[in-house]
């Protein structure tokens, strides 16, 4: 058992720290923003704790202080460049926000190791990443159904309507955004530290390809959803490596485009019958009842 | 109201949370008991960047593992960190594994030096090229450092083929290559070419044509290119295509046997500095060869000799840590190894590095096959 | 002269070479149920969208209790009393039947995000607060169903749903777009009573229908547009008989909602 | 030999490249409303078949090239056939769709993997165009003038085919709406099998230039392209073939002229730099209207 936990520890947690941007992702699509940027916060955390291990040695603590406070703070500066933008634009936009993370992190390379990257002590333990995913977890459960939460999923589903509801959508947005930056920038800090190496690839267009694809595989319209598909994402691959080699990425290309072709709102869907409590009533024509006046 | 959905799937998220958690206390409790540390880890590359090495890197490993008498404990690490760092965690939790060798790329012996130094497991770094990456007594790199070669080849050529000025190429950001043509480019000084400057280019270019146009304008009787191999080999090929007729002094990379064949007669005429070759002048390369063709029916390479003598100089540090050694006491064995008999020559160690001063030169002819080159007049 | 609660004037919008609205003034006075009829096209969902700040108007002014709002944003012409349902129903997918109102309640709930987060004694009396206030209000529209979603539900159903919420935001002027579209006559008396019932609590409403019976029977004055511009403005009876209306609705023969609303009114026994 | 201008031919024959695979990409984008992340391996396969073709089985350079691009224009009917029509089926938006194509990007990736076992290679020296020649006065490689004339063709090609063909014109009203094609009475599945067919050929012929260019065929290849086709299609402005053209080949001289003259290292900031800056002030990009940028549908 021991030795086949040591196996499994590292995919345990690297799914988790995936859950952990893969939430952050869902919070920014939460109010309806479908942001590939958390790799660009993942990178503004991850070279931050790498910069604080290495020059201050500064415990995780501080570290994941820092990065989400960094990763708020970015997110907050970028949601006034890109939150004008048309959703799909906006799409764009944080793919090219990745590109360029890249670029920047080869060019500053006195903070970020330039190509060759950084070594990053390791400070975090599972019982950590765990405990910030339940973390995320539990504000976002708290949240949803709070005046904020209503607000951001009204945005999401019909900006239009929420706005005559006295929702200002692009503050809504900015909020959700802002607050991605914050999860992501805390998931970035643990990868870096699970990791112990960051490079200019660490944070590009893969991770944030595998956060996107997490979220949509799990489900976008419940917070459990990015963590199951993290879980999947990241864990199915491995347990199939063990038994079959060399055909880990083949299947999890394929089940991602079944998934999305078969159920398409993701693993998790609130809406599903199985599990709302009641059943659903079927849109059959039934009388409409007597609405009882009030004069 | 909570959504009845919100608060039951919370609390399966917490029980499944705390399920995990108490597994990982249960584990970690466990601990690692490691007696008797007579094998000997191994981080294969046979997929992933350098796959086109991993087989040969696997090949001499075996062969020395074989000849030593010790047990090779492989693990696919596709030379990438992440995956690395999984292999490394899974060889060293097992039992009587108690030193590991690895990593033909810089970055990932980078990602493996501070996990190999709080783990005190000790690392035996068989290819990454960056300075100062040797820490002993846990962090070892019996390979050589090419640019120990580059400098003396470097100024014979230039005194034997009357070279009167050099252009240098590199890839400006890694460390090993930069290293490489500052050798290059300070011998080459100091034995009286003229420097034309220093193009740069990028570990992650692939169109050249910018940098050729730009080593072509400055005219020079030489040029010396350490890119990676591909790189570098393309960078030749492109020289020769636009009409230079000048000398090339490439990195050794160019002359891997899929690059050799893939390129062909296009690379011919580059010369380039290497530690060993099958047609190496050192007897102890020659018994290697032998050894190493009558085990795999085909001729060895750069890599499988660098596989060799990092599963070599692993094996001598385990048997003179004596059996029954854990890591730590395998790693100070390691660090106190002075001398080693080599394919690449007698070895001297120092702070866990390897030297050699018996590099050879490599010409590729004119269908592309590497010869000795022994001199001009030859 | 009853005071005026919402005053158009010169309101213009153009979509391309198209006039949608064009020069349009209106009057509502306070606590008034106002009818808005007009052919197909005839720019009324337009100006619900000037008023509420959908469209931003060319030209013109829309003035609320005497303060401008025109050129406003949605959200904040909605805080200053003004809301809407919407020809095709647009309730938000995934809330149940209760959620829909709730949501409805934003700019009146004043718990913070971080009050919910540890849920502090004012967010849970908060909460409970909104959910009865959501459960009175569609008892009220006449909605029995509480947990299920929205989407589940009958058309009809759906429509009051939506008045509920709109309700929730505590309006001073209601703009129903078509709310009696799609139902029979028995779902449509209950609108025109449940509209009666939301004025008499003190909401002006604007109806825009092509059910020429629930203006007559329930509204107070009404407003006829044609492309884009007001034809006629009187109690509803005047605007029918206005040769005006009757032209519009006749002489636009591939009309197909007027001109049996018309036909219904002359076969009205009631009708004196 | 005069430096500059040399390099701005150096850069043209780049960007030509990125502004063949732009075309198709944004031919994809603008039509089938599909941000395709697997289109960069398209050109992989492109580039991998013609590699097979001449270095093994000893086809010449030209057919080889001509069945890679066919290759790669099958295997975007197919892609689109599996993984898009069914959520164009149900009307979905560009969410759904990208994801699945995250998932044909990661399978497609996987597979070059697997058949490549990861290698680097090339174009047998001996088949493949090779050496260079004298024009105006500059040096020109067989290899860009390839490259030149693909872009030429293509461009020109598929602009005369949107706007002076029946066939053009049903896939730019299938770009407008899908209804609209159908009232017109052309079959909305032919043009959207033909459009995926043009799209994915195209990017195959960037990815066999692109390897011809670099002497470089990998599993990767066809990464850079994609990243660097999206940019020239959000610069040159969406649905616009010329504009495509022009942003490529603005990439490419911006991207040779900065490794010469600034840094080398700053390549990709240039490029992506100028992606971004399009993208927040100006996304309808150089040639772009307001009402094109409607047509990737909500």
């Amino acid at each position: 058992m021991g030795g086949f936990w040591d196996q499994y520890r590292s995919v345990v947690e690297f799914a988790m720290a995936n859950a952990l941007f893969a939430l952050g992702s869902w919070i920014a699509m939460w109010a309806g923003v479908f942001s590939m940027a958390g790799a660009t916060f993942g990178a503004v955390g991850g070279f931050s704790a790498a910069y604080l291990d290495l020059h201050m040695g500064a415990g995780i603590v501080v570290q994941l202080l820092v990065g989400a406070g960094l990763g708020l703070g970015v997110a907050a500066l970028l949601s006034v460049l890109l939150l004008k933008l048309e959703s799909h634009w906006m799409a764009m936009a944080t793919v090219a926000l990745v590109l360029i993370t890249r670029v920047v992190v080869l060019s500053a390379e006195e903070y970020t190791g330039g190509s060759v990257g950084t070594g990053v002590t390791r400070r975090v333990d599972l019982v950590t990443v765990i405990a910030l995913v339940a973390l995320v977890c539990y504000a976002l459960a708290r949240l949803r159904r709070s005046r904020y939460g209503m607000a951001a999923h009204a945005v999401r589903e019909d900006a239009a309507v929420a706005a005559a509801l006295g929702v200002n959508p692009f503050t809504v947005r900015a909020v959700a955004f802002a607050a991605s930056g914050l999860v992501a920038g805390v998931a970035g800090v643990v990868l870096a530290n699970l990791l112990q190496y960051i490079g200019p690839d660490t944070f590009f267009i893969t991770l944030a390809f595998t956060m996107v694809a997490a979220m949509v595989l799990g489900g976008t319209y419940h917070w459990a959803g990015p963590i199951v598909g993290a879980i999947v994402f990241v864990g199915l691959p491995e347990v199939v490596r063990s038994y079959v080699d060399g055909v880990d990425e083949l299947m999890t290309g394929a089940l991602l485009v079944l998934i999305m072709v078969f159920m398409p709102r993701g693993l998790i869907d609130p809406r599903r019958q199985w599990f709302r409590r009641r059943a659903s009533q079927p849109v059959a024509q039934e009388p409409a009842p007597q609405p009882e006046v009030v004069r | 109201m909570v959504s009845k959905l919100a608060r039951r799937t919370a609390a399966l998220t917490m029980a499944a949370a705390l399920a995990t958690t108490s597994l990982a206390a249960c584990s970690s409790a466990g601990g690692s008991d490691s007696n008797g540390a007579t094998k000997i880890g191994l981080i294969a590359a046979e997929q992933g960047p350098f796959a086109f090495a991993g087989a040969s890197y696997l090949k001499g490993a075996e062969l020395a593992a074989e000849l030593e008498d010790v047990e090779l404990v492989v693990e696919e690490g596709s030379e990438d960190p992440a995956k690395s760092i999984t292999a490394f965690n899974k060889l060293t939790g097992q039992e009587g594994v108690g030193q590991v060798v690895c990593c033909v790329s810089s970055a990932v012996a980078g990602a493996m030096k501070p996990l190999a130094t709080s783990k005190k497991v000790p690392l035996v770094v068989y290819g990454a090229t960056t300075p100062d990456l040797e820490d002993p007594p846990f962090v070892l790199r019996p390979a050589l450092l090419p640019q120990q070669g580059i400098a003396p080849v470097s100024a014979r050529l230039v005194k034997e083929l009357g070279i009167t000025s050099a252009v240098h190429v590199t890839a400006s950001d890694n460390d090993g290559l930069v290293a490489q043509s500052e050798a290059a480019r300070t011998s080459t000084e100091a034995a009286g070419a003229k420097d034309l400057g220093t193009v740069k280019t990028l570990v992650a270019d692939t169109d050249f044509s910018g940098a050729v146009t730009e080593i072509l304008s400055k005219d020079a009787d030489m040029v010396t290119v350490y890119t990676l191999g591909e790189a570098a080999a393309t960078i030749t090929k492109a020289l020769r295509e636009k009409g230079y007729d000048g000398v090339i002094l490439a990195n050794n990379a160019v002359a891997t046997a899929p690059l050799l064949k893939s390129f062909g007669k296009t690379l011919a005429d580059t010369y380039y500095s290497v530690e060993y070759t099958p047609a190496s002048s050192i007897p102890a390369a020659a018994e290697f060869t032998k050894a190493y063709e009558e085990k795999y029916d085909e001729k060895p390479d750069l890599f499988a000799s660098q596989g060799y003598v990092a599963v070599k100089y692993a094996a001598q540090g385990a048997s003179e840590a004596g059996d029954g050694a854990d890591a730590a006491k395998i790693a100070d064995a390691l660090a106190g190894i002075a001398e080693m008999d080599s394919p690449w020559g007698p070895l001297t160690f120092e702070d866990g590095q390897g030297t050699s001063e018996d590099f050879q030169v490599v010409q590729i002819d004119d269908a592309g096959v590497p010869q000795l080159w022994t001199g001009a007049g030859a | 002269m009853t005071d005026a609660l919402l005053t158009i004037a010169g309101l213009k919008k153009r979509f391309g070479g198209v006039t949608a609205v064009d020069d349009v003034d209106m009057v509502v006075p306070r606590g008034a149920v106002m009818g808005l009829m007009g052919p197909n096209g005839a720019g009324k969902t337009s100006l619900v969208n000037l008023v509420t700040g959908f469209y931003r108007p060319d030209e013109g002014s829309v003035l609320l209790d005497g303060r401008e709002v025109a050129g406003l944003s949605p959200h904040q012409i909605s805080r200053r009393g003004i809301t809407r349902t919407y020809q095709n129903v647009r309730l938000l997918s995934g809330f149940n039947v209760l959620e829909q109102v709730v949501a409805g309640m934003y700019a009146s709930r004043k718990a913070s995000s971080l009050s919910s987060l540890v849920m502090w004694p004012a967010e849970r009396r908060e909460r409970r607060a909104c959910l009865e206030r959501a459960d009175e209000l569609l008892t009220r529209v006449g909605v029995t169903e509480r947990h299920e979603l929205a989407e589940n539900l009958p058309y009809g159903t759906q429509r009051r749903v939506e008045i509920a919420r709109a309700l929730a935001t505590d309006p001073q002027l209601v703009l129903l777009d078509e709310p009696t579209a799609g139902m029979n006559r028995e779902e449509s008396v209950a609108v025109g009573e449940l509209i009666c019932s939301m004025r008499d609590q003190g909401c002006t409403v604007l109806v825009v229908e092509h059910n020429m019976r629930l203006i007559l029977d329930y509204c107070d004055q009404a407003y006829v547009m044609s492309f884009g511009q007001v034809l006629s403005h009187g109690t509803p009876q005047e605007c029918v008989d206005d040769p005006a209306v009757q032209k519009a609705y006749f002489g636009k023969e591939n009309d197909a909602s007027g001109i049996p609303a018309l036909r219904e009114l002359r076969s009205d026994p009631r009708r004196p | 030999m005069d430096v500059l201008a040399q390099q701005i031919l150096n850069g043209l024959a780049l960007g030509s490249v990125y502004a063949v695979f732009g075309v198709g990409f944004g031919l994809m984008l603008a039509t089938l409303g599909v941000l395709n992340a697997a289109h960069g391996t398209f050109a992989t396969w492109g580039a991998l078949t013609v590699l097979y073709l001449v270095n093994d089985v000893g086809l010449g350079f030209w057919p080889a090239l001509v069945l890679g691009v066919l290759v790669s224009g099958v295997m975007a009917v197919i892609v689109d056939f599996v993984a898009f029509q069914p959520i164009r089926r149900r009307g979905g938006d560009l969410l759904p769709a990208l994801i699945t194509s995250i998932g044909v990007w990661i399978f497609l990736l996987a597979a070059a993997r697997m058949v490549t076992g990861a290698t680097t290679s090339r174009y047998s020296p001996d088949a493949a165009p090779s050496g260079s020649f004298d024009f105006l006065g500059l040096t020109l490689g067989r290899t860009q003038l390839v490259s030149l004339l693909a872009v030429a063709v293509v461009g020109v090609g598929l602009h005369t085919l949107l706007h002076r063909t029946r066939v053009g014109a049903a896939m730019r009203a299938v770009g407008h709406s899908p209804m609209a094609a159908s009232l017109g009475g052309v079959n909305p599945v032919l043009v959207v099998a033909v459009t995926a067919f043009l799209s994915g050929a195209v990017a195959g012929l960037a990815g066999i230039t692109m390897g011809l260019n670099t002497s470089t065929v990998n599993f990767m290849l066809g990464e850079a392209l994609l990243l660097k086709g999206f940019a020239a299609v959000i610069i040159g402005g969406f649905g616009d073939v010329r504009g495509t053209v022009v942003g490529g080949l603005l990439i490419g001289v911006a991207e040779v002229l900065t490794a010469q003259y600034v840094s080398g290292s700053l390549r990709d900031a240039v490029t992506f730099g100028l992606l971004l800056a399009f993208l927040v002030f100006r996304p309808r990009g150089l040639f772009g209207s307001a009402a094109s940028m409607q047509t990737v549908r909500a």
